[in-house]
Order: C-alpha cells, then structure tokens, then sequence
C-alpha cells in the first residue's frame, strides 16, 4: 500500500474556556490516500467542520488541539512553524467552503481573488496572474472567463460563484482539497453540476478529496470512502458502497432509514421513516459513552 | 456612475427645501426681534417710531407666508438675503468665514482620523486585551467630557503653562493657531471613529471571506491589507461622513472658546442680535455642507463598494 | 514725558465675537465703538479728565444767548483718510444720513436734538431744518432747547463720514474717517488692523503704528492669553480681578473706574406689592448688597446709594444707602399687610455681575423675611424687549446712568414713556418739579443741587433695589502707557494717546 | 446573555448616579438653593463641606448629590422623547413603506442636516429656558439616530418568519408592531438610548454654556460646570465634582449601551458548549 | 378524491424593479408568477417543485394573502379569497397557514410556547382560559411535546423541537390548508425523518390538504400526492407524484430528477425498476431550452399544458 497523503492519529480537540478544556473531538483517526476521495458525514455539531479547519490550521481562539497528530506527507501540521504552515495553505492544501456568497471578499472581482494565488504561491507579478486567472476560471468551466474575470461576485450566480471558490481552491494544483458542504447552499441542479466538476478535476491529476457533508446522497456520488461522526467521534468508517449497503454502527443505520430514497415509495402506500430517536432511544449514552464503543472500521465485522 | 451621481444629488433637493422650510419657521416664531436688540440695549431710549420703521424696512412686519415666499423665491435665485444688522448680502458674511470653518472641521476630522483608525484596528486585531480595553476606555472618556473643559484645560496646559502654542484666535491662519481648537474639536469624533474602527474591522475579519483569504495561504499583513482594510473602510465611512458633515456645526462652542471666526460664531451672534436671515443662511449653508459631505461619500461608497451602483 | 513712537498694541474687542459692521454710524453697540474711536471723529468728545463732552472737530463755537443756536468753527487741519478735507458739507451729510429715515439707524435718537431733525426723521420734510452751513468751515446748528448738545454729539454713532464717497454700502467694509488710524484689514470673527494716519490732525499723535483689536469674547480665554502675553489688554470680570489682584505680577497694572451704569432690580408697580413704597424699601433692607458686591462681584462694583453713579456731577457723597436690616424690613412688610411675605419673578440675563447668579443671591436673603423669589432667565435680546414692553413683574438690569445726568434723572419723569427708560413707571409729582425746574436751570452746581436732591427723593421712594455702579477694570501689560480711565466706557480708550515702551516684547515692535 | 466587564462597571456607576439622585434629599447635608451664605463662598473642601462651597456659599456635594436629578431627568426624560418619535416613525415606516417610509426616511434625513445643537438652541429660544423646555429641545432633537435604527431593524423583522406567522394567524398590523417587532429591537433601541443619556447630559452642559441651559438655583452639572469656569484658579472645587459627575455619568451610560451592544453583538457572545 | 377546496385560476404575479435610469421612473416588470393554475383537494398534499427563484414563495405567499396577484383568483371553497371580497387576516387564518422553513428565525425569541400558542386563540375568540388549556394540551401532544415544556422560550429547544412548536401554532387555529415551505431544508437529517413522519400523521389524522413546496425531490416522492414542476413562474409539469417520478416528461424535470444524488446508486440492487422508465417526447416540442435561463423580465413565450396521460399535464411550445 501506498503512503497515505493524510493521516490524522488520535486527534483530540476542545474549547478552552479559561482553564477549562470543553472536548469537541474525541481520538479521531483517518488517512486519506493520493487521489482519493474520502467523505466525512455526521449529524450538525458533530465536529466536521473543526476537522477540517484543525487540518488547514485555521482554528480561532478559543478551539485549540490538544492531542494527536495530523501528519501531511510526512510533515506534521500541528507541530509546523507558522510560516510554513502558510505557505502549505492554499499550495498544497486548498479548501472550499460552504457558503459561496460569503466566502468571497464582496469589493474585489473574482479575478484578483484568483489571482492572489499566483501571487501568493508563484511569485507572479499582477498582469500574469490575471492571465492565469482567466485560464482558471475556464477550466471550472466558466462561460466567457475573460469576461467574467472581472466580474464582482454579487454579479455572478451561485454556482459560478462556487465556481470560482474551486478555481481558487485548484489555482496552484493542491495535492489535497477540503470541501466543506461545498453544495448545501445550491440548486439541486447546480449542484450536480459543481459535483461532477470536483469530481472530474480531481480524478485529472490525482487530487485527494476531503469531502465533507451531510447529504449522504452528495458522498455517495463523490466519495471512494466515508467516515460516519457522531458527536465528536468517528463511529464508523468503510467504503462507500459498503457501508451503504451494509451500515453497522446504529447511528450510520437510522441515517440510511431516516433518508426518503428517491424511488423508494412504494406504489401505494409509503413506508414510515426510521426515526433515529427510536434507535438510539437514550442519546446521553451515545454521547457519554461515545468513543469507549469500539469503532465500526472497515473489514471488521461487529 | 455619472447617472448616479446626479440622481444622488437630485436627491438632496427635498431636504434643502424641507430643512429651509424648519428653520424659517422656528426662527420666525423666536421671540425678541432685531429692531428691539438693536434699540432696546439700555444706553438709550428705545424709540417705538424707530423700532417701527426698521422693522418696515425689514420687511418685518409683513404676514409670515409672504415673507416665507420672498425667502424661498430668493433662494431659488440662490440669494441668501441681507443682513439685519450689517446689510450685507448674507453670502458675503458667510463667504467670509466658511473657509475658516472649513479648515477647523478638516483639521478636526484628520486629527480624529489619524488618532482613531490606528487605535480601532488595533482594539479589533486584539479584543478583550488591554490594548482593547484602554482604548475604549479612552475613547468613551473622549465622548464624557465636555467640550469647553476639555478646550480651557488644553489651552492652560499648551498656551500657559508649556507655552508652545497660541491660546487662542485665527491669527494669519496658520498652522499653529488651528491645532488646540481641531484637536478639542476632534475628540469626540475620534472617540466615535475610534468605536466604529473597531466594530468594523471585528465584524470584516469574522466575515467568511477572511477565511477565505487565510486559507489561501495569505499572511495575516496581506490580509489586513488586501481584505480587511478596504472592507473596513466601506463600513467606516459613513460614520466618517456623518461626522465631517456635523462638525461645522458642532464647531459653535469651540469657536466661542478659541475665538475662532468659524460660522457657528456668527451663527450664535446671529441668534443674539435676532440677524435672522444670516442665521437661516448659515443653518442653510451648513446643512449643504452636511449634505455635500454625505454625498459625496455615498459617491466614494460607490465607488468602492461595487453592489451599491445597482442600487 | 517719554513717549515712544512706534509698535503694535494688541487691543481686545470682549463684547461678543463678531463686528456687526464697519459703519459705526449703523451701530448701537460699544463693540464696534472700539473700531470708531481709531477711525472715526465726532463732533465733540468725551474728556475724561474734565469729566465733561468737549469740542472735538470744531476749533471754538458760539452760543446764542438763548443757548439754542450753536455755530461751529471747524478744524482746518482735520482731513479725512481719504484725502478730503473737513467742511461743514461733511457735517451736514453725515447727520442727514444717520437720521435718514431709510436707514433707520440707531443714532438717530441723537440728532434728535437738532431742531427738525424729528420731521425729517418722520420723512416729512427734506431737510434738517436747524442744520445751516456758513461756509466750508463754519456750520450753524440750531438745537431744540438751551441743552449741552455734547452730549448727545459726542457719541461714536454720531461720527463725520466724508461726503465724497459714491458707494455709502462701503462704508461698512471700508471705513473712512478722521480718526488718528487708517483702516487696513478686517478678519471678519477675528480681528480689524488699523494703521497711523500721518495726516491726523493732532500734533505727533498718534504714537502706535498699528493697533489690532482682536475679538475675545470669553473670559477665561482672554485670561490665558493675556497672561501668554498674546494680548496687551484685557477686561476683567469679577473672579479674574480678584485673582489679578492677588497676582503680585499682575495686581500693578490695573486700570480701575467707576462707570456711568447702575445695576439693580426694577419693581413693576403693576404688582399689587410694589405699589406699596414700603414693600419696595423693604426689598432694599433685606438684601445684604454690600457683601454680595464684596462677594460675588469681588468688589468689581460699587454698592449703589441710589439711582446717579459715583462719577456722576449730581453724585451725594453724603447720602446713605440702605442699611441691611432684615428686621426692619420684616416690619415694614408687616406694616403694609404682607406679614408673610409674598413671591414675585425676577427676570434676567445670564450676565455673572447683574443677571441670574445675583438673583440666586438675593432668594435666600429674601427668604428670610417671607418674600419668594423665582428667577426667569431669557437671553439679553429677550431681557431687553421684555423690560421696554413692560412685560415684567421685576427685571434685573444694568442701566446707563450718566454721565450727564440730567437725562440719567428723566428716567424717573412721569413723562418719559416707560419704554424709553421709564422702566417702572415712575410717577411722583413731586420729583416731575424738582426735575422740571433742573431742567430750566443754566447753572450747573444749581442744576446739580436740584439733581441730587431728585435723586434722593427716588432712592427713598425706591422704585429699584439699587444695588450697584459698576467698576470696570482692565488689566493692561507693563510696556503699555497712556490709557485713561474713561467713566463712560473703559474699553473705550484714546488710541491717540497710547504708547509703548523698549519691554514690549519683539512681536509688539 | 452575559454580560461583560464594561457592562457592570457601566451600570455599577449608572446605579450610583441613579440612588445619589433619588436619595439626595436625605442624604445631601444642605438645601442646595436656601442654604446659600455668601460669607461661606469659595471655601475649599473641610469637614462641613466635603466638596467646599461655590461662589453663593452654597455646599457643592449637596448640589451635586441634587444635579443628578435634574442630569438624570434631562438625560432619561430626553431619551425617552428621542425614542418614542424615533421609533414610532422609524417602526411604522420600515413596517408600512411606501410614501410614508419615504416621508420618515426624508424627515430623518432633514433633522441629521440640521446640527442638533444649533436646532436645540433654536428650540430653546423659541420656548424660553429652562427644564421643560431643555427636556423638549434635546427630546426633539436627537431621534434621526434612532429612527434609522428602528428602521433598519424594522425591515430586518419584518421578514422574520414569525413576523409572517403573526400576520397569517390574523393579526393586526398594529398588533404585529408592538408584540412582534418591538418586543424583539428593543435592544439596539436601548443602545442608543444609553447612548443618547451621555450626550443629553453633555448638550446640557454645552446650552449651559451658551446661556441656555438649566433654569437656576436648581443645581444641574452642566450650568455648576459652566459657571466654575472662571473660577477654575481660584476654587477649582467647583468645577471638578460636577465635572467629574458628568464625566463618570456619561461614562456609565456609555459603558453600559457599549456592554448591551457587545453582548447583543453574535460576534462578541463567547459561545458556550 | 373529493372536490377541490382551494383553486388557484392564471395566477400572476409582477414585482416592478425600479430602473438605474435619472429619475428612477423606468420600470421593470419581473414576471414571477406567470398563470399559474391548479387546485387541491381536501386532505391531499400537492407540492411544487423548482429550482430557486421560479416563483415557489411567491405563489404561496398569494395564497395567504400576503402578496397582492397581479392578475388571476383564488377562491377557497368557491369563495373569492383575492379581488374586493377578499376576506380579512383574521377570516383567512382559519382556512390557511403556514409552516415556514427556518425554525429558529420563524418563533418570536421572546415569547414563550405558551404565549405563541394561545394569543392567536385570544385574538380569535377564544378567551376562556380553560379551552385555551385545554387546545394547547392537545395540539402539543398531537406534534410529540409535553405540556411542560410550554413555558419555555424558543431557545430552549433544539431545531426539531422548534419545528414541532412551528407546526402546533399553524395548525391551533384547526385551518384546513397548510403551507409547508420548505418544512425540513433546514433540519439535520436525522430530524428531519420525525418532522416528515409527524406531518404525514398529522395530515391523516386532522385530514388536512398540505400545499408543499421544496426543492428537495426525494421527501416530495415521499409525502406528495400530487407534484407541480415550476420553471421560470411556470408550471411545465404537474400529475400524480407516480407521473412525474417514474414518468417525466418535461425535460426540466428530467433533468431535476437526474440532478439529484442518490445513495441508492452506489447499491447494486435498485429497489424499485420502475423508476427511470421514461416516457419520450421529442425535445424541439417543448420549446423551452432549460439550459438557457429566461429572462425573467420578459413576459414568458407562448406555449400551452396539454394532457398527455389522466391528469399529467405537460407544457409544450405553441408556436
Ligand atoms: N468557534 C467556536 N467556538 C465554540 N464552539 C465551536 C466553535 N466552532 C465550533 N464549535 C463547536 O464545535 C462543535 C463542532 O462544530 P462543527 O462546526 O465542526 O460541526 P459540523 O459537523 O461542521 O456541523 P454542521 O454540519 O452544522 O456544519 C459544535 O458543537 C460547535 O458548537
Ligand atoms: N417582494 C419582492 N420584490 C421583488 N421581487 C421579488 C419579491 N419577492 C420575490 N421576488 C422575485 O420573484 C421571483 C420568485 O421568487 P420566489 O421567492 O417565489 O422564488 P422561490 O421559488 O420560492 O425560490 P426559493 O426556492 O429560493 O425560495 C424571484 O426572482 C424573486 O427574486
Ligand atoms: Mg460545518
Ligand atoms: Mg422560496
Ligand atoms: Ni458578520
């Protein structure tokens, strides 16, 4: 087997409230492979997204690690000097964050948002790195991107916008992309569109994918592998088309019941929805008892 | 943007209208007249004939809607009217004195502006420090302590007891004579700007976009100056211009003090002596001033902002 | 005796800050007066050393037996700054235009006394009827009645404008006169400049090469620049002068006078109590005024014996003013039915030396002995326009009352209207005799006996509380000499006559 | 909703302003107008008079134990105006729209033109000095502030979805007003508010010194503050407790609007786990 | 199925855009809303579905009576509820309301449960403290709270919660018509199961007509009876939910049926063959190139629905 990109061991994360450590995440351990895909899941809360912030190292104040590793090809993050933390953000780590409208600076055109990449990473000057911005953004297939490079990003739509958040993301060819719900705020036809995107681009030069959401239909039509969260923990990891078929953890199976499938009603009549609740009738104990329960790995049969 | 720039300016003409039509009728209802101010100071008689006749001459004694008629056909023709007392035309009284207001304003502004911004930003770029908290302190005392004091204590300090600078006065408008009044003048809004510098740039730098930035691998220098300065300023600047618009008609007790020939010192005389048609040409002139002000920063607004333009 | 020649003085210009205007004849106010005592000349003057109006632009004149008809002889040497000459023409066109009914400028009231001044006031008659040119330089004025008309002719509104001027609305940006400064530059808020005129008709006057008068209307700053030494002198209010007086650097250059002004409460009759002369004595019992001008006026006054001021010809040496006496005054107001006192307003001005802070002297005061005072404060403006529509139930003022003080005692003729200073309505048949007969009287100590003696009447009657004449102070620097304690106005000083010497500092030379 | 540091010193010192107003009558030593005895004036600070005496001889602690009264009244009684008309028209303006929301919008807009000082004084020489008018002056003047607020705020709710809800169930429009939208902007209302008592307390102050401030003998800091100002050298006293009550009052009223906006603020609540 | 209680007839709606010309005087018009028609039934859940923008909210929205059609009616039981004799808010609240999408920012924060629920009561009559009571107990039991729990504050609750207090304030007024706008887009997934399982008890139970809208295909299948496609204010589809799930014909359906990911993709055996089992028309007749996006401030081009099986209506180009 190949050296994992990713590999995050036992990472613990908390919020320090003066001298206390509230814990956020408990013992979370996953690898990413060169040009997989890896999705992440889990109910609202449940610490995705501070995953992937801990790996970009853009936790704020009060969240802070306090144990485990996050190794990127060799070189742990946690222990990186800033410096050089920064210079592997955005070069060879990238990310694509949820809310298109907001994430992109309202009174610079999408161009030179583009553009500080090159800057930034390249040591382009000015005028080059507009001209590669164009070619950026005609690669996530933006109609007319020497027109569009000017553009503000309230005149554009929100799929172009989420566009362009992947040019930038893909300017300097990053060996690992995080996208955080990169599609929970578009159409659902857009959103097939921006997915097949990511896809395609990253399948063309190996990229590795951290894929995170909560619409299991969405990981299933991006991700080779899928880790299930709950609370703080990681209950559950397995291929995707393993762990559809064949959930373990109770929580990853009343996800899978709870979801209306698309074709799933029957012709008269429908069937009631799993609720979760009454899976996992006390919840404190998922809660309490949450990583001390052996985690569902892949192979390993309960 | 040429479009918007005169539509905005149209804009303004209700008002100038609405803000002349107030101050006409409050300063028509205002007791004590000017023939009576004039005549009636005790050293003489005050001579009822007289005091007829100048307010026949005047035109005080006309109805008040034919006199509000002249005022507003006048002003169409952009004639501020005459003085009472120095029979000028009132845009003369004014001219006179406009620059000197206008420099004690714009002294008073750069002096709030290179004091606050720097403070803002860096109360923003460490809250809850002490840095943070010393300046609001700071600024909050800026805004408790009232003008005149604040004034006096400067001037016994820096005229009387270091002796570096001219207590008083406009001198041949030089530099040094303006510095104790712009900087009694400019506290409060450095107080408020300072405020507003450190919301502003709090609320930039929790906007997603700087996230963005930092992930693209920026340096937290470059995001200050690509990202967070530029926004910040979209959300300064109106406070800029709401404070610049009314600075030269906060001036009046400065002007006062430091015996600085500002209008809010002709305004307060005008008011004394009843001169009601300069004290209508300068509440008119300063309220332009407000509004010229404001305009133009919706202008820069624009300018800057590019989602305003659609408006 | 010394003088030097040369230098700028830096006079102060406290009343306010703003000059209205450069036509001084268009202005009523002592704050452009101190503009016009450098450029302008009126007919006569003040002399302050004789305490009496003097001959100013007239070299002699002539009176007629009957004291009605004056003829001038004016100065040949007197020319105007802008190279005209002075002749009676001048005379004659300047009174026309301060008592052109279209102008209706305040000194009017003056030329009033020149017979058919009235009718061409009123606009009924094309001419000043007693005003007669002789030749260039003798003019022939006819008053109407044996009075000093210096008096009235001495008044800076009544100054000589040259006749040659096209543009009149000039006058008020730039003035012409005869005065011993030329006009040269006005800052409007902040200061005017003058500059020697060489031609000034006085022999080596003036000394100063230039004066700026600068405006300063607030005390403590004129305070602090007069002690940076940014000024040369400065009006003092009540507390500075305490504290001048106490500054051993400061307490030998001060300039004191008794100014021709009485301060006091004026009681309006329309009041049921105050018509009762006991309740108004009363008043003056109960009030402590000599610890309140020692007090909270810090001696900057003088305690009022009665209406004629200190430096007044007609003033009694002798006479006492009314003693404290809070139980006296509780007897009396017993006596005239009010045993437990009643409450009346007092209107005022925030002035600190006759306005609201006195009255919150005079409420605890009264207090004890039952009467109940509430101030109503209202802007200066508003004082005066209440107090002449008689729109009081009392007023608390500051009223000129000299120098000459025949008409300082027509305030209390019953034939003066209340608006022209009758401000209480003052009728005493008894006084109306005594005044009639000062007023036919052509001896002065005579005069002034009768005077006194209605004044006297008036204090007893007490139709005011008097409380005080006011001491105008200036605080002057060492290198400055020549000013002069004029009772008219102290600010008011004969820039003809003012020097300075080698101490000035280099921004004076 | 927590509170921070600047928010308890602000309203500590508020409370002190408020009971030092409300307890003056028993605890100032003296009457603060009768008890003036002009052979007691310009003392200096002793054991009879804690703060000295002023230029009447009356006791300075008890006038500045009374000021707060009539401060409090001006900087209360003034802000209550200002927000009744602020948000009155400022409310039913983001609510309503259309040619009245342009109406509130225009007028708004005027009254920021005119300077508030200047329109104060105007109001003030129209209606003669003293309290009520002082109250009404400075009540008329400020409310530009917040009406913009009001109806900004306004048009934020009135989207909310339980603005909508309110409307569906049948509710009136007024009825929606006042139980829906109002209950729910009453905190930058109170903002500005507290905001506004600083400056009233201060424009006090600043009318004082034009002439027109607090109708005399009634103690008020403003006109004690401007009548010290000559005698700064010879009784300093005088001036540096009302001064300084003024200066710890509008800090008080500015600490406690800044503590409420910070704590109503998203970005300044710490989020608890 | 019984007569249809509400009826929705050519419905337009035009929002006019004021123009960056001088004086602000040149108009757009948006076209919204463009004739739309339809009815529902009693006891029947219709759900419109679109992508953002096509005219979903507003076309509720007219329904509540919070948005003036420009041109079109409505009548509910054969009453008008737009035009002159447009009921009052208070008449309408008995027939028809809402459940909005945002739980947190659709209850007053200061007002408790209790408080939301019985001032509607108050203000419609119903004034005796034990009927409130008692209707309160009821509708909170009826959507899976306690009792207790009404004297708390909307922050006390959890997203689920919330939509729960939602539902209960729509439906204490006993309407007969809800609109449910996006119920659950914005629910945690495993929540989302309990709301939708509540509201398909809740219909059965209280028999009430759900108008739904969503962009969320997947829960449409699954509580719809009846579907309305809306493209660009149109409706170019409606039918049965087995019509437009197993049988779309517009190719904007298709396409939003494509769009959507699915887990069962990744699972060999699909469930159900049926789906996917496309009926073909050829592309041209449609008209409508639903990749290009209409100008939505023009007035829409000529096309008409027609039937192309029982009550499966499909917009086809006129012209
Ligand atoms: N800045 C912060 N301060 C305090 N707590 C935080 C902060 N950011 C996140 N948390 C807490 O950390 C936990 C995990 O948050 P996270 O954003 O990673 O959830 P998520 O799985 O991404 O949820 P969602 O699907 O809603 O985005 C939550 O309980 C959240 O309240
Ligand atoms: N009050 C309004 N003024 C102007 N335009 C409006 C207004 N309300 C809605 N619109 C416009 O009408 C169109 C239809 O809006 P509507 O809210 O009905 O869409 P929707 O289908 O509900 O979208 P979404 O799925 O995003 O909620 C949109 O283009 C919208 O911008
Ligand atoms: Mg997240
Ligand atoms: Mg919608
Ligand atoms: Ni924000």
């Amino acid at each position: 087997m190949t050296q994992p990109l990713l590999d995050i061991r036992n990472l613990h994360l908390g919020l320090r409230l003066g001298r206390d450590l509230h814990p956020l995440l408990n013992d979370i351990s996953f690898q990413i492979m060169p040009g997989e895909a890896y999705g992440l899941v889990g109910e609202s809360g449940s610490g995705k997204s501070i995953t992937s912030l801990a790996v970009m190292g853009l936790l704020r104040k009060p969240l802070s690690v306090s144990g485990g590793e996050i190794i990127f090809k060799d070189r742990n993050l946690l222990t990186l000097p800033k410096r050089e933390m920064r210079r592997l953000r955005g070069k060879n780590v990238a990310m694509i964050f949820q809310e298109p409208m907001t994430a992109l600076n309202p009174l610079s055109t999408v161009g030179r948002q583009i553009a500080e990449m090159f800057i930034l990473h390249q040591g382009k000057n000015w005028r080059e790195a507009r001209r590669l911005a164009v070619d950026s953004l005609a690669r996530v297939r933006v109609p007319n991107p020497e027109r569009r490079v000017n553009d503000y990003p309230h005149q554009m739509s929100g799929g172009l916008r989420q566009r362009v958040m992947i040019a930038i993301a893909l300017a300097c060819d990053p060996d690992l992309l995080i996208a955080d719900e990169p599609t929970t705020a578009l159409d659902v036809t857009v959103q097939a569109e921006v997915l097949k995107l990511i896809k395609d681009l990253c399948a063309e030069r190996q990229t590795a994918v951290l894929f995170i959401s909560h619409d299991l239909g969405v990981i299933a039509a991006v991700c080779q592998r899928v880790g299930v969260m709950y609370a703080g923990c990681l209950v559950e990891e397995n291929s995707t088309d393993r762990l559809f078929s064949d959930p373990q953890h109770p929580y990853t199976r009343g996800l899978l019941g709870a979801l209306p499938r698309l074709g799933g009603r029957l012709e008269n009549g429908r069937q009631r929805l799993v609720d979760i609740d009454s899976i996992i009738t006390d919840r404190s104990i998922l809660t309490k008892t949450r990583c001390i329960a052996p985690r569902i790995k892949e192979g390993s049969t309960p | 943007m040429f479009i918007f720039t005169i539509r905005r300016v149209l804009q303004t003409i209700p008002t100038v209208i609405v803000a002349a039509l107030i101050i006409f009728v409050i300063f028509s209802v205002v007791p004590g007249t000017f023939a009576t101010s004039l005549l009636a100071d005790g050293k003489r008689a005050a001579d009822p004939q007289l005091i007829a006749r100048l307010n026949e001459e005047l035109g005080l004694n006309k109805p008040l809607v034919e006199r509000f008629a002249t005022y507003i056909t006048n002003l169409a023709h952009f004639n501020l009217g005459t003085s009472f007392r120095t029979r000028q035309p009132v845009i003369n009284l004014i001219t006179d004195r406009i620059w000197a207001s206008f420099i004690l304003a714009s002294a008073a502004m750069m002096f709030a502006l290179i004091v606050a911004l720097p403070l803002g930003f860096i109360a923003a770029l460490r809250p809850g420090s002490i840095v943070d908290t010393a300046t609001m302190i700071g600024a909050v005392s800026g805004l408790s302590v009232p003008e005149f004091w604040l004034g006096l204590v400067l001037m016994y300090i820096f005229a009387l007891q270091l002796n570096w600078l001219p207590s008083f006065g406009y001198g041949d408008g030089s530099f040094q004579n303006l510095i104790l009044p712009a900087i009694t003048l400019g506290v409060a809004p450095m107080a408020l700007l300072a405020r507003t510098t450190r919301a502003g740039v709090l609320d930039v730098l929790h906007s997603d976009f700087i996230r963005t930035a930092h992930a693209k691998g920026m340096s937290d220098v470059k995001v200050m100056r690509w990202h967070v300065a530029r926004n910040a300023l979209v959300l300064i600047i109106t406070t800029v211009g709401l404070q610049f618009g009314s600075l030269v008609g906060q001036a009046v007790i400065i002007e006062k003090l430091f015996a600085w020939p500002g209008i809010g010192s002709l305004l307060v005389d005008s008011v004394a002596i009843r001169d009601i048609p300069v004290v209508q040409g300068t509440i008119l002139v300063i309220v332009l001033w407000f509004l010229a002000i404001n305009t133009a920063v919706d202008l820069i607004y624009a300018a800057i902002d590019p989602r305003i333009k659609q408006g | 005796s010394g003088e030097h020649y040369g230098g700028t003085l830096i006079f102060t210009a406290p009343y306010g800050s703003n000059f209205a205007t450069l036509d001084e004849q268009a202005s009523p106010n002592t704050q452009e007066e101190l503009i016009a005592q450098a450029i302008h000349r009126a007919l006569y003057s003040w002399d302050s050393t004789q305490n009496k109006p003097v001959l100013e632009l007239a070299a002699s004149e002539d009176v007629s037996s009957d004291g009605n008809v004056h003829t001038y002889h004016l100065r040949k040497n007197a020319i105007f700054h802008n190279g005209k000459p002075l002749t009676a023409d001048d005379i004659v066109y300047s009174y026309k235009r301060i008592a052109n009914p279209k102008n209706a400028f305040p000194g009017a009231s003056y030329i009033a006394v020149i017979q058919g001044a009235n009718e061409y006031i009123a606009g009924k008659s094309p001419d000043i009827s007693g005003l007669k040119k002789i030749d260039e330089n003798t003019l022939e004025i006819t008053y109407t009645g044996p009075i000093d008309p210096g008096f009235s002719l001495m008044q800076n509104t009544t100054a000589i404008y040259p006749s040659n001027v096209k543009d009149e609305s000039s006058f008020a940006t730039h003035p012409v006169g005869l005065g011993p400064f030329v006009f040269k530059a006005h800052v409007p808020g902040s200061q005017v400049v003058v500059e020697k005129f060489d031609k000034y008709y006085k022999e080596g006057k003036p000394y100063l090469d230039h004066i700026n008068i600068v405006l300063m209307a607030e005390d403590a700053t004129r305070d602090v620049a007069f002690r940076n030494k940014e000024i040369d002198v400065s009006i003092l209010g009540p507390t500075h002068y305490e504290i001048y007086q106490k500054d051993p650097a400061l307490k030998d250059h001060l300039l004191e006078v008794a100014e021709v002004y009485t301060r006091g409460i004026g009681l309006n009759p329309a009041l049921k109590p105050f018509q009762d002369k006991r309740v108004r004595q009363a008043i003056n019992y109960a009030i402590n005024t000599p610890l309140i001008v020692q007090r909270l006026i810090k001696n900057k006054a003088y305690p009022a014996t009665g209406w004629l001021p200190l430096s007044s010809p007609a003033f009694d040496k002798n006479k006492a003013p009314y003693a404290f006496d809070p139980a006296k005054a509780k007897a009396l107001l017993t006596e005239a039915g009010y045993p437990d006192g009643f409450e009346f307003e007092v209107t005022a001005s925030p002035n600190e030396s006759w306005g609201v802070p006195i009255v919150e002297a005079i409420l605890p005061m009264l207090k004890k002995v039952g009467i109940t005072v509430k101030p109503k404060p209202v802007e200066s403006t508003v004082l005066g326009d209440q107090v002449t529509t008689n729109n009081f139930q009392s007023f608390l003022w500051s009223i000129p009352s000299g120098p000459d003080p025949l008409s300082a005692m027509r305030c209390f003729y019953s034939k003066t209207p209340q608006s022209a200073c009758n401000f209480t309505s003052y009728a005493s048949s008894e006084f109306d005799k005594l005044f009639e007969a000062a007023e036919q009287e052509r001896d002065p100590s005579k005069q002034s006996d009768l005077l006194r003696e209605a004044n006297n009447l008036v204090q007893d009657d007490a139709p005011y509380w008097f409380f005080n004449y006011n001491k105008a102070v200036m605080a002057y620097q060492p290198w400055v000499h020549g000013l002069v304690p004029d009772a008219n106005e102290l600010a008011i000083q004969p820039y003809d006559q003012i020097w300075i010497d080698e101490i000035a500092p280099a921004s004076r030379k | 909703m927590r509170f921070g540091f600047n928010f308890w010193l602000g309203a500590t010192l508020t409370a002190l302003v408020i009971f030092a107003g409300i307890l003056a009558p028993w605890i100032a030593p003296f009457d603060p107008v009768f008890n003036a005895d002009l052979m007691n004036s310009e003392l200096p600070p002793d054991a009879t008079f804690w703060f000295g005496t002023d230029a009447q001889g009356r006791d300075v602690l008890t006038r500045t134990l009374y000021g707060a009264q009539i401060s409090l009244t001006v900087g209360i009684v003034s802000q209550l105006i200002n927000s009744l008309i602020g948000v009155t028209l400022g409310m039913t303006g983001g609510y309503w729209g259309g040619w009245w929301d342009d109406l509130v919008s225009g007028l708004t807009n005027v009254m920021l033109a005119i300077p508030s000082l200047i329109f104060a004084l105007a109001v003030l020489a129209v209606l003669g000095p003293g309290l009520p008018s002082l109250l009404i002056a400075l009540g008329l003047t400020n409310w530009s502030w917040t009406c913009r607020v009001a109806r900004s705020s306004t048009l934020s709710l009135k989207s909310q979805g339980y603005v909508q809800a309110a409307k569906i169930l049948g509710y009136g429009d007024m009825r929606i007003m006042f139980t829906q939208i109002l209950p729910n902007m009453m905190g930058p209302i109170l903002v500005m508010a507290t905001l506004g008592m600083g400056s009233a307390v201060l424009s006090e102050a600043a009318l004082s010194f034009i002439g027109l401030g607090i109708q005399p003998p009634s103690p008020s800091w403003g006109s004690m503050l401007t009548d010290a100002r000559q005698l700064i050298q010879l009784a300093p006293w005088i001036a540096v407790f009302p001064g300084l009550a003024i200066f710890l009052t509008v800090l008080g009223f500015n600490l406690l609007g800044d503590g409420l906006r910070d704590s109503l603020d998203p970005h300044m609540r710490t989020r608890k786990p | 199925m019984t007569a249809p209680i509400l009826r929705v007839e050519d419905l337009h709606v035009r929002f006019s855009m004021s123009g960056g010309s001088l004086f602000g005087s040149s108009r757009h018009m948006l076209h919204a809303v463009n004739g739309v028609t339809f009815s529902l039934a009693k006891g029947e859940c219709l759900s419109i579905v679109g992508e953002s923008g096509c005219g979903k909210t507003t076309t509720a929205l007219t329904i509540l009576g919070l948005q003036q059609p420009t041109e079109g009616t409505i009548s509910y039981r054969g009453q008008p509820f737009t035009g002159p004799n447009a009921p009052t808010r208070m008449q309408r609240a008995k027939a028809v309301q809402m459940v909005f999408q945002d739980p947190y920012a659709s209850l007053n924060p200061r007002q408790t449960v209790r408080k939301s629920l019985s001032a509607p009561l108050r203000l419609h009559g119903i004034t005796a403290a034990s009927e409130i009571e008692a209707r309160i107990e009821v509708m909170l039991k009826n959507v899976g709270l306690t009792p207790e729990q009404a004297n708390r504050y909307p922050h006390e609750f959890s997203g689920g919660q919330r939509q729960r207090i939602g539902i209960a304030r729509a439906l204490i007024l006993e309407p007969e018509i809800v609109v449910l706008d996006e119920p659950v887009s914005a629910l945690d997934l495993s929540i989302r199961a309990q709301i939708i399982n509540l509201l398909l008890d809740l219909k059965e139970q209280l028999s009430l007509s759900y108008l739904m809208i969503s962009h969320d295909l997947s829960v449409v299948e699954h509580m719809s009876d009846r579907v309305l496609v809306m493209y660009f204010g149109e409706v170019v589809e409606s039918g049965g939910w087995q019509q437009i799930f197993q049988t779309p014909a517009h190719p904007y359906t298709r396409r939003l049926i494509a769009a959507i990911p699915n887990v069962d993709d990744r699972i060999s055996t699909p469930p159900n063959p049926k789906s996917r089992d496309l009926i073909v028309l050829k592309n041209a007749e449609f008209g409508t190139d639903t990749r290009v996006t209409p100008d939505v401030f023009r007035p829409p081009s000529q096309s008409k629905l027609i039937e192309i099986a029982e009550q499966h209506w499909v917009r086809i180009s006129s012209v």
